[in-house]
C-alpha cells in the first residue's frame, strides 16, 4: 500500500478503514537464500537493500524480540558524515546521501531532517584537528564549513559567550547533518523489505548457528531450525554474544551508553550542537523535546540502562555550554549497548566460517551509519565483496595494524 | 636561609581565613609532607622505623596522630607524613635518612593545598561536597575521594569538629570556592 | 467571597493569605495550596491546552501524575515551563501562564487541530509530507515544529543555583504516607539511620486526603503526631519536598530536594535544588498508588478528574472544582469521594456505577449499572450523558466529575533496573515483580496493600524485615478488605482519550493495532501512548488494556512498558550542580599565575591548567608582535617560561632502571645518575602514546616528566604496569607534578642567568653541568631545588625547579637578575613557535594514531629489550615503507600562510582524497625563517625533502604551493643547546 | 555503582577509572615464537561476556590500587573485589 497525502485524507474520510498492517508476521520457512539475523535498523536495511538492488527475496530477518526495539529504537537520532579517516568517511558520506533519498526510497516519512550539525571548538589545537577534518570531508566529497566564535554566535546566541570555562571558539560545521525520526527507520525499512517479499520475523531468537565442515548452513532458533545459503548477523550490542555461539571472540565489548530526553518545549535549537571540551550533544525532536546525551558509561554492560555519574556528566556538559536550559527538565533517561570496538569503527567482513558474515562494531556511531551499513552489508552478503566504500571496516585490520581510530584512544574500546 | 619569600597556595602572603556561621576554614601553608613507600623486601623494616617514629602504623583509612611527625595511609605500604613546616621544612630528607633504604622518601609539602575546617555543620558541609560518609569517620580516620573532579584528603582530627583536607595545590582556589559555596550553603 | 469554591477545613493555613496571578488575573490562595488547589478554589478550572489537538484541559489529578494542568511558573530568567500546578506549592507573588496556546487559553487558534482531528491520528505523519523531498525541511517540518512542544524556556541563563549531595544510610524509605511513617518510625525508634523521603512538603500521603481516623484521630493529625516523633530521633533525617528520581546500582538512589521551590527567590547562597545521591544499603518503596481513569468519548473536559484527586482537593485543600459534582467509578472508592464531597457540602448530582450491585445511598442518587459515555461543554464540564443500565440515556448537569477506575500500585522505582511488575488478578493491577533492585522491598499501596491498615502493618513489617529488628506498634485503622473489578473504557467510545497530555485516544489505539504495531513498545512509539511529561502514569494501563482486548489477549501477556528513571521530570540544571560556568571544571594555577596576571598575561586553557599564553606590552596590538618578539628575545638572549604543567612523576626502587626500560621504548638501564634522557612511550598496541625525560637523580631515583595533557593517563599506565605486569618490581610512584615550580630558562644567556641564582657552589659550565646533564642543587642561599640540562627551544637551556611555594618569588627572582640581559618571559605560542622551529613532536604530533617510525624515531625502538609496544610495533600496517613520517614544510613564497590541519598533494596532480599525501600537524610564524613553518606527516616523507608540494585547506579556503624540508629549521646540528 | 574495595570497604565507582577484562594482567611472553599472535589477541580480541566478568579498576580517586572486579554485566552485582597485584602475583607473573 502506498502512502501519500491523498491516502491519509481519503482514510480519514472513510473511517481509517482501509489501512492494513505496515509489514507482514510470517512463519518462518523451512529455508531462505538469505538470512539476517537482527531486526534491527541495519539488519532490516540489509535486508531492504538485499532485495531492492540485489534482487534477493528469499530473505528473512529474524530477530529475538519487536524489530526496532534495540539501538535504533534508542538513540540521539543524529545524522552526520563529519569523520576524518579515509576508512570512514566515504562509507558515511555514502549513509548521508542515502538518507537523502530515503523517504522517496522507502514511500515512508522517517523525517530526514538536514538542519546542521555544528562541533564546537575549544582551543587551538582542536581548531588544527577540525580543520583537517573538515578538509577530509571536503576532500571525500562531503560538505564542511569552519565557523568563528562569532558565527556561532549568529546562529546560536544562548551559548555560553560569557563565563564559559572553555570558551566557544568556533566549530566545525556540516549543513547536510541533521537528525532522523529513529522509530520510523525500523519501520520504514521492514516495510519496504516486506513489500519485496523478505519475511520478517519477530519474536525468534538465534539459539545457535548450525556449522558443517567449516560452513555455516542455517541458524537454530526458538522455532526450530532454519537453513540458509547465507547468514549476516547485524545484532550489534549484542554481537559478542551471538558470535560466541559461532565460536568467535571479536575485538568488541558491550558498553552502556545513555540518552535523555527532555519535556516539550517550543522550538529552540535548530540543529545539532556538540560540546568540545566536555561530553554533550544536542537537538531539539520535533515534538519539541531536546534530546541529548554524552560519553558512554565506561563498563562493560548489557544492562541497557546506567548510572547517575554518567547522568550528571553529560548534564554539566549541557550547563556548561548552553546555561539556558538549567530550568528544561530531564523527563526520560534510557540505556543502549554499544559494540564498542577496538579502534571505534566498525566491521563489515566476512568471518573464517564460510557463509557467516558479520556486521557490528558501531560504537555509538550506528544509527547514523544505517543506510549504508544495510546497503555495504547486502553488497557483501549478495557479492561476496566488501562494497568499495566498505574495504577498510575489515577483521584483519588489528592484526595486520590498519586500524581506523579516529580519536587516537587505541586498544582501548571505553575511551572511543 | 635562602631569600626568596614564599607564598601561600591562594596566593596570598598570609594564609586566608573565611568564618561562616559557626564555621572557619582556614588554609593551613605550616605543614610540611612527604610521602613514605616501602621498598619491596624491606616493607617490615620501613613499618618499624615508621613506627619508632609516630608509635604506630597506620592501616588503610586511618591515621596516627602524633607531634611533631604524624602519619596516614595514602595506598599499601604507602604513608603520608606530616610535620610543622617551620621545623620540618627538610622533612623528606629527615625520614629519608631515618628509613634508609626501607622505604622511598619523595617530599610532597607544596604538592597540597592544606585547609582545616572547623566549627558546627562541617559534616553537612561536606555532605555537599563528596560521597564519604563523613559522619561515620571518626577522630584519626583518614580517605581519599573526590570533590568536583578534584581528588583529595580528609582527615578527622581531635577534637571531632575538626576536619583537615588536602586538595591538590594548583587547584587550591578551585578546592577553596567548593568549600566555601558549601558553608554558605548550609549556613 | 473571593474564592467561590473554598470549601471548610482542610489542611491549608487561612490565617495567612497569599496572592498570586494565573493568565494575568489575580487571585488569593492560603499557605498549604497548591496553585492548581488555589485555583479550583478560584473557580479556574481551564489550566492549559493538550498537545496536539490544543484540547482545554483542567487537572486530573491532585499530584505528580498530573497530565493536563501544566503552566510556565515564574517570570523572565527563572521561568520554567511545563510546571504542574498540582505540585507547584504556593507563594506569595506566584506567577503563572498557561502554556501552548495563542493568543489566548480561552481563545486557541491552534484548536482548529481539534477539528482536523481525523486527519491527525496516530502515524499519520509517516505517510505524507514526503513530495517535494526539499519541502520537508522548509515547509512541513517548521510548521509541524512551531505547533509542537509545550511551554517555552526563557532563552536565559538558569540564575538559581543547585547543589549536589551525598547521604548514606541503613534504609531509605520513599514515601511518607501510612506505610512510609511507620516504616520510618520502626527504623528510628531502633536507632537505625532512616532518611524518609517525600515529593510532597508535606508528610502524611493519602491520610491528608481522606477522612477516616488513625489510632482514634484524624489520619492528618496521626501523621503530624509521627512526624513530631521522627523529628526527636537521632538517627531519622525527614526529607520533605524530596523525590527519589531513581533507583541505581548498588543501593545508590537519586533523590531531588526543592529546597527553595515554594518562595520566590532563593535565599542567599541556597540552592533552589538538591539533587541528592543516597546510599542506601536497604529501601522500602512506600509510594503508594495513582488512581486509573475510566475512558469514555470526551472525557477530557476541565471539570473531569480522578475521584480521589476530587476528594484530596475537598478533604486537604478545603477546594472543589464546582458545587454540583458528579461521580463514574466502578469501585466502591467512587462513593467513597460521593461521601466526603456530600460531607463538605457538595452537592452529589449522582453517582453512576458501572456495576449493577453498587452500593446505595441515602445522600445521593446511585446510577447502577451505568456508564457515562459522554461529555459537554466547551471550555469546562457542563453536563455528562449517561447510559443507564436499561439503555435508557440522559443528561445530567454537573461542574465537575470525579471518574475512578481503581487504583494502580505505583511501582515505578521498581522497573528501574529493568524489573518487570506482575499482574496480579484480585486486584487487576500491576504490582511490583520478583526482580526487584537489589535491596529494594515494596510496602503499603505500592505493593498492592490498600487498606490503611495494611499499609501501616506493612511498612513497619517492612522496615522490620529489612533492617532485622522489631516492627513497631500500629495504630488502629481501617482496615476493610479492597477489590477492584476492572472497567477500562466504555463500549463503543472512539475519541476517548488514554494519554490526555499527547492526545492519544482509544481510535488510535485500534488504529496502531490495525497497521499491525502490536507490541507494547510499538504501540507506544507509534502513538505516543506514555510519552508526555507525566510519562503515562495515568494512562499506560488503559493503553494496554485496550490493546489486549483487540488482540483477544490478557493484559499480562500483551505485557507492559517499563518505568524509567527518573520518576518525575528534574531541571537539567539539578544534575549540572555547581560545575557550570568557570566551575564547569576545576582550574589549574602554575606557581607564577599570580606574577604573570600582574604582567598583563594573556591566558590559554591547557587541560584544566590556565597557562599564560604570551605577554603583551604595552604598544603590542597584535598577539604576533608579542610571541614574535619572545621568540626573538629567547633566541637573542634569555627567556623563561613556565613549565610546572608537565607531568612529573618520581621513580624510585632498586628496580626503577628497570621499569623505565619496561616503560619507554628506548633504553634506560644505562643511563648515568646526573644524566637526563628523552623518553618515547608507546602503548601495548605500539603506538606512541607520551614522551617526556627521565632524569636520573640516583641509582634508584628518577623523575620523569609527562606531556602536560597526558599526565593523568600515563601515571595511570604506569601504575597498571607496576601492579598488573610486573608486580614484582621493586619501584614506587609519586606524583610530583604541583610540589615543584618548574621554569625553563632558555637562550643564549641562559647560564648567565642561572649563574646569578644557583647557588656559587655548583659548577654550571658546560664541562661540570653539559647538556643533558641534571642535580639537586640550590638557590638563592639555600633553597633546595633540582635542575636539568633540557632543551625544548633548541637553544641553551635549563629547566629549574624548586618547591612550588616559592615559585612566585622564584620567577620574580629571574626576571629582576636577568634584567641586565633584557630576560623576557615566554608563554606557550613562544614555546609553540620553537618546538615547531625545532621539529619537536607534541600534542598535535602525538596525536594518538602515530607510531616511532612516523615520528622519526624508529631507530628509538629498542630491539634488545622487550618494552611495552614493541611486538604490536612490528605490525606491516605500522611499518609501510610509503607510511606518513613527519617532516617540515614551508611555504614557497615566504609571504604565503600554511595552517595546520592543511592536506598535501602532489604538485600538479589531483586534488581529493584518493591522492591525499599527509597532512600538516602544526604551523607558526617563525621569525628567523621570516615565514610561516609547519610540521607534516607525509607519505614517504623523510625521502621526500625538497619536493614542491600543494597544501591544500578547503574548510579555510587555502591552497599553497610549499616545499618539504627537514622538521629541524633552527640549528639542525643542535649546537646551540650544547653550547 | 559501589566497588567493595578490600581495603578501604565500599566506594562509590565514580572514584575509578575503568580499564576492561582482566585478561590484561596475562601479557603474552615477547619472546615467544607466536608472540606477535599472542600479543594481537592479548591486544584486541574479548570474551565480552554477558554475565561474570572480572575486570580491571583503578582507584584513582582512593588509594591507586588496581582492583579486578568480578561483576555481572547483565545486573551489575559485584561478586568479588580483588588486588590486582595480588592477582597477578598469583599467576605467576615475575619480573
Amino acid at each position: 500500500m502506498r502512502y501519500s497525502g491523498f491516502r491519509v485524507i481519503r482514510e480519514a474520510l472513510r473511517g481509517h478503514t482501509g489501512w492494513g498492517a505496515a509489514w507482514r508476521d510470517p512463519e518462518p520457512k523451512d529455508h531462505y537464500d538469505i538470512i539476517v539475523i537482527g531486526g534491527g535498523g541495519h539488519g532490516l536495511a540489509t535486508a531492504h537493500y538485499l532485495a531492492k538492488v540485489h534482487g534477493q527475496h528469499r530473505v528473512a530477518v529474524i530477530e529475538k524480540g519487536w524489530i526496532g526495539g534495540g539501538n535504533v529504537g534508542r538513540n540521539t537520532t543524529i545524522i552526520r558524515s563529519n569523520y576524518l579517516l579515509d576508512g570512514n568517511e566515504p562509507f558515511y558520506e555514502l549513509s548521508l546521501k542515502l538518507w537523502e533519498g530515503l523517504e522517496q526510497d522507502l514511500n515512508y516519512n522517517a523525517m530526514v531532517s538536514q538542519r546542521g550539525i555544528i562541533n564546537l571548538l575549544h582551543s587551538d589545537a582542536q581548531r588544527d584537528a577540525y580543520i583537517r577534518r573538515g578538509n577530509a570531508m571536503m576532500l571525500n566529497g562531503a560538505d564542511a564549513e569552519l565557523l568563528d566564535a562569532a558565527a556561532v554566535r549568529k546562529e546560536y546566541p544562548y551559548l555560553n559567550f560569557n563565563d564559559a570555562r572553555f570558551p566557544i571558539k568556533g566549530g566545525l560545521a556540516q549543513r547536510r547533518g541533521g537528525t532522523v525520526r529513529h522509530d520510523a527507520v525500523a519501520w520504514g525499512y521492514a516495510r519496504g523489505a516486506d513489500s519485496r517479499g523478505v519475511d520478517i520475523i519477530q519474536n525468534c531468537a538465534v539459539t545457535g548457528f548450525r556449522i558443517e565442515e567449516g560452513r555455516c548452513i542455517g541458524v537454530e532458533t526458538e522455532r526450530g531450525f532454519i537453513g540458509a545459503k547465507k547468514v549476516g548477523c547485524a545484532v550489534a550490542g549484542n554481537s559478542g554474544r551471538v558470535m560466541d555461539m559461532a565460536g568467535m571472540r571479536l575485538p568488541i565489548e558491550s558498553h552502556v551508553l545513555q540518552a535523555f530526553v527532555s519535556e516539550g518545549l517550543k522550538p529552540v535549537l535548530p540543529g545539532v550542537v556538540t560540546f568540545g571540551a566536555g561530553h554533550f550533544y544536542v537537538s531539539q525532536s520535533d515534538k519539541g523535546g531536546l534530546v541529548f546525551g554524552g560519553d558512554i558509561d565506561g563498563y562493560n554492560s548489557y544492562a541497557q540502562r546506567g548510572n547517575l555519574p554518567t547522568v550528571e556528566d553529560v548534564c554539566e556538559g549541557g550547563m556548561a555550554i548552553m546555561p539556558m536550559i538549567g530550568r528544561a527538565r530531564l523527563l526520560r533517561m534510557w540505556g543502549g549497548i554499544m559494540d564498542m570496538s577496538m579502534d571505534g569503527s566498525p566491521i563489515i567482513d566476512r568471518t573464517p566460517v564460510e557463509g557467516l558474515y558479520f556486521n557490528g562494531g558501531w560504537c555509538y556511531g550506528g544509527f547514523k551509519a544505517t543506510p549504508a551499513s544495510g546497503y555495504c552489508f547486502a553488497h557483501l552478503l549478495a557479492t561476496d565483496q566488501p562494497h568499495p566504500v566498505a574495504t577498510a571496516l575489515r577483521f584483519d585490520r588489528f592484526e595486520r595494524g590498519y586500524m581506523i581510530d579516529e580519536k587516537g584512544m587505541g586498544n582501548q574500546p571505553n575511551l572511543h | 636561609m635562602h631569600s626568596l619569600t614564599p607564598i601561600t597556595a591562594l596566593g596570598g602572603a598570609q594564609p586566608r581565613i573565611d568564618t561562616i556561621a559557626e564555621m572557619t576554614l582556614t588554609e593551613n601553608p605550616g605543614l610540611a609532607l612527604a610521602s613514605i613507600a616501602a621498598r619491596r623486601g624491606h616493607e617490615e623494616a620501613c613499618k618499624d622505623h615508621l613506627r619508632a617514629l609516630i608509635g604506630d602504623v597506620p592501616g588503610p583509612g586511618r591515621s596516627q596522630l602524633h607531634d611533631p611527625e604524624a602519619a596516614f595511609w595514602t595506598g599499601p605500604d604507602n604513608w603520608m607524613a606530616g610535620a610543622p613546616f617551620d621545623t620540618h621544612e627538610d622533612l623528606a630528607a629527615q625520614l629519608k635518612a631515618r628509613f634508609g633504604e626501607t622505604a622511598s622518601i619523595t617530599e610532597q609539602t607544596d604538592a597540597w593545598v592544606c585547609f582545616d575546617l572547623r566549627g558546627d555543620g562541617i559534616e553537612a558541609v561536606m555532605e555537599r561536597l563528596c560521597a564519604i560518609d563523613i559522619r561515620t569517620m571518626v577522630t584519626g580516620d583518614a580517605q581519599r575521594t573526590v570533590i568536583h573532579h578534584l581528588g583529595f584528603f580528609v582527615l578527622r582530627r581531635d577534637p571531632a569538629d575538626w576536619l583537615r583536607i588536602l586538595g591538590p595545590r594548583a587547584s587550591a582556589g578551585s578546592l577553596h570556592h567548593a568549600i566555601v559555596t558549601a558553608m554558605k550553603a548550609v549556613a | 467571597m473571593s474564592q467561590p469554591n473554598r470549601l471548610s477545613g482542610g489542611l491549608i493555613d487561612r490565617s495567612a493569605e497569599l496572592s498570586f496571578s494565573f493568565a494575568g488575573e489575580i487571585y488569593k490562595g492560603h499557605p498549604g495550596d497548591t496553585l492548581a488547589s488555589a485555583l479550583l478554589a478560584n473557580d479556574v478550572r481551564l489550566m492549559g491546552r493538550s498537545f496536539k489537538y490544543h484540547r482545554p484541559r483542567g487537572p486530573l489529578a491532585a499530584g505528580s501524575e498530573e497530565p493536563n494542568a501544566i503552566v510556565e511558573l515564574r517570570s523572565g530568567a527563572r521561568r520554567e515551563p511545563n510546571t504542574r500546578a498540582t505540585t507547584a506549592e504556593l507563594y506569595d507573588g506566584l506567577v503563572a501562564e498557561p502554556q501552548n496556546c495563542w493568543p489566548s487559553l480561552r481563545l486557541d487558534a491552534m484548536a482548529i487541530n481539534d477539528k482536523l482531528s481525523n486527519f491527525l491520528t496516530a502515524g499519520f505523519y509517516y505517510k505524507t509530507f514526503m513530495w517535494p523531498a526539499a519541502f520537508w525541511e522548509k515547509l512541513y517540518e517548521p510548521i509541524i515544529r512551531k505547533a509542537a512542544g509545550l511551554g517555552s524556556l526563557s532563552m536565559e541563563e538558569d540564575p538559581d543555583t543547585y547543589d549536589k549531595g551525598f547521604l548514606h544510610c541503613d534504609l531509605l524509605v520513599t514515601g511518607g504516607g501510612a506505610a512510609g511513617l511507620m516504616a520510618a518510625l520502626t527504623a528510628g525508634r531502633a536507632g537505625r539511620s532512616v532518611i524518609l523521603a517525600d515529593e510532597d512538603f508535606t508528610f502524611g500521603g493519602r491520610l491528608l486526603a481522606e477522612r477516616e481516623s488513625v489510632g482514634g484521630m484524624a489520619g492528618a493529625d496521626w501523621a503530624a503526631q509521627a512526624v513530631a516523633e521522627l523529628a526527636t530521633l537521632p538517627s531519622v533525617r525527614l526529607m520533605p519536598r524530596t523525590t527519589v528520581i531513581g533507583a541505581f546500582d548498588h543501593g545508590i538512589h537519586g533523590a531531588l530536594e526543592r529546597v527553595s521551590d515554594h518562595l520566590a527567590v532563593p535565599a542567599e547562597g541556597k540552592p533552589r535544588q538538591i539533587l541528592w545521591r543516597i546510599y542506601a544499603e536497604q529501601s522500602l518503596l512506600c509510594a503508594g498508588a495513582i488512581e486509573r481513569p475510566i475512558a469514555f468519548e470526551n472525557n477530557d473536559r476541565p471539570g473531569i478528574m480522578l475521584a480521589g484527586a476530587l476528594r484530596t482537593y475537598a478533604n486537604r485543600y478545603a477546594a472543589t472544582p464546582a458545587r454540583r459534582v458528579a461521580i463514574f467509578t466502578c469501585n466502591d472508592n467512587g462513593h467513597r469521594s460521593a461521601a466526603d464531597l456530600h460531607a463538605q457540602g457538595i452537592e452529589i448530582a449522582a453517582v453512576i456505577d458501572t456495576r449493577a450491585d453498587a452500593p446505595d445511598s441515602d445522600n445521593y442518587p446511585v446510577h447502577k449499572g451505568a456508564q457515562v459515555i459522554d461529555s459537554r461543554g466547551r471550555l469546562d464540564l457542563k453536563s455528562v450523558r449517561v447510559r443507564e443500565a436499561d439503555g435508557t440515556e440522559h443528561m445530567i448537569p454537573c461542574g465537575a466529575l470525579g471518574v475512578s477506575g481503581g487504583w494502580n500500585p505505583n511501582v515505578h522505582l521498581t522497573c528501574h533496573q529493568r524489573g518487570r511488575p506482575v499482574w496480579d488478578d484480585a486486584l487487576s493491577a500491576f504490582v511490583p515483580g520478583k526482580d526487584l533492585p537489589p535491596g529494594m522491598t515494596v510496602a503499603g499501596a505500592a505493593r498492592g496493600i490498600f487498606s490503611t491498615h495494611g499499609a501501616l502493618a506493612s511498612g513497619a513489617d517492612g522496615a522490620a524485615e529489612a533492617l532485622g529488628i522489631a516492627a513497631a506498634d500500629v495504630p488502629t485503622a481501617d482496615d476493610a478488605p479492597v477489590s477492584q473489578t476492572p472497567f477500562w473504557y466504555v463500549e463503543g467510545c472512539s475519541r476517548a482519550w488514554l494519554d490526555q497530555q499527547n492526545d492519544v485516544t482509544v481510535k488510535d489505539v485500534k488504529l496502531s493495532h490495525q497497521e499491525g504495531f502490536r507490541s507494547v513498545e510499538h504501540l507506544k512509539r507509534y502513538t505516543t501512548l506514555g510519552m508526555a511529561t507525566d510519562q503515562g502514569k495515568t494512562s499506560n494501563i488503559g493503553g494496554l488494556a485496550i490493546m489486549a482486548e483487540i488482540a483477544g489477549k490478557s493484559i499480562p501477556e500483551v505485557g507492559t512498558t517499563i518505568f524509567r528513571p527518573p520518576y518525575t521530570p528534574v531541571a537539567i540544571g539539578a544534575f549540572a550542580g555547581r560545575m557550570r560556568g568557570k566551575e564547569f571544571h576545576p582550574t589549574r594555577l602554575t606557581p607564577s599565575h599570580y606574577w604573570a596576571e600582574e604582567r598583563g598575561a594573556v591566558f590559554v586553557e591547557v587541560g584544566n591548567w590556565l597557562r599564560a599564553q604570551w605577554f603583551p606590552l604595552p604598544g603590542e596590538k597584535h598577539w604576533r608582535e608579542s610571541v614574535d618578539r619572545e621568540v626573538r628575545a629567547t633566541r637573542a638572549s634569555v627567556g623563561v617560561c613556565d613549565c610546572t604543567t608537565l607531568g612529573k612523576i618520581d621513580v624510585q626502587g632498586v628496580d626503577a632502571a628497570a621499569f623505565l626500560n619496561k616503560l619507554y621504548c628506548n633504553g634506560f638501564a644505562k643511563l648515568a645518575v646526573g644524566k637526563v634522557r628523552y623518553g618515547l612511550m608507546l602503548r601495548e598496541d605500539g603506538i606512541a602514546m607520551d614522551d617526556g625525560t627521565a632524569a636520573r637523580l640516583a641509582e634508584d631515583h628518577f623523575v620523569v616528566t609527562t606531556t602536560t595533557a597526558n599526565a593523568g593517563r600515563v601515571y595511570q599506565h604506569m601504575e597498571f604496569v607496576r601492579q598488573c605486569l610486573f608486580p614484582d618490581m621493586d619501584v614506587q610512584l609519586v606524583s610530583t607534578t604541583e610540589a615543584w615550580a618548574q621554569y625553563a630558562v632558555a637562550g643564549p644567556n641562559a647560564r648567565k642567568l642561572l649563574q646569578k641564582v644557583v647557588d656559587p657552589e655548583f659548577d654550571l659550565s658546560n664541562e661540570a653541568f653539559p647538556f643533558m646533564a641534571c642535580g639537586e642543587i640550590t638557590v638563592c642561599g639555600g633553597l633546595r631545588a633540582r635542575l636539568f640540562r633540557i632543551s625544548f627551544s633548541g637553544e641553551l637551556a635549563y629547566e629549574l625547579a624548586v618547591p612550588a611555594r616559592y615559585g612566585d618569588a622564584m620567577m620574580r627572582r629571574l626576571m629582576d637578575e636577568g634584567a641586565e640581559f633584557d630576560v623576557v618571559p615566554y608563554g606557550t605560542e613562544a614555546l609553540g613557535v620553537m618546538r615547531i622551529e625545532k621539529g619537536h613532536a607534541a600534542g598535535n604530533e602525538l596525536n594518538g594514531t602515530t607510531t616511532a617510525l612516523e615520528l622519526g624515531m624508529g631507530r628509538m625502538v629498542s630491539t634488545k629489550k622487550d618494552s611495552i609496544g614493541t611486538v604490536l610495533s612490528k605490525r606491516e600496517g605500522l611499518n609501510e615503507e610509503a607510511g606518513l613520517r613527519l617532516v617540515g614544510v614551508k611555504p614557497l613564497n615566504p609571504a604565503d600562510r600554511i595552517t595546520a590541519g592543511g592536506h598535501l598533494m602532489n604538485a600538479g596532480g589531483p586534488v581529493d582524497a584518493a591522492h591525499d599525501q599527509g597532512y600538516v600537524t602544526s604551523a607558526a610564524y617563525s621569525p628567523d625563517m621570516g615565514s610561516m613553518i609547519g610540521l607534516a606527516f607525509v607519505k614517504s616523507g623523510d625521502a621526500r625533502l625538497g619536493e614542491k608540494m600543494r597544501l591544500v585547506s578547503p574548510v579555510t579556503d587555502l591552497t599553497v604551493d610549499v616545499e618539504l624540508a627537514s622538521a629541524h629549521f633552527i640549528d639542525p646540528e643542535g649546537g646551540r643547546q650544547r653550547a | 555503582m559501589i566497588i567493595d574495595h578490600p581495603l578501604l570497604g565500599p566506594r562509590d565507582s565514580s572514584e575509578f577509572v575503568y580499564l576492561g577484562d582482566a585478561r590484561m594482567l596475562d601479557r603474552p611472553d615477547p619472546d615467544a615464537p607466536d608472540a606477535a599472535r599472542a600479543f594481537y589477541e592479548y591486544g584486541y580480541l574479548r570474551d565480552n561476556p554477558a554475565g561474570p566478568h572480572r575486570e580491571l579498576w583503578f582507584h584513582e580517586g582512593g588509594d591507586r590500587s588496581w582492583l579486578v572486579v568480578t561483576r555481572d554485566t547483565v545486573t551489575h552485582e559485584i561478586t568479588r573485589v580483588e588486588m590486582a597485584r595480588d592477582v597477578a602475583r598469583a599467576k605467576g607473573r615475575s619480573t
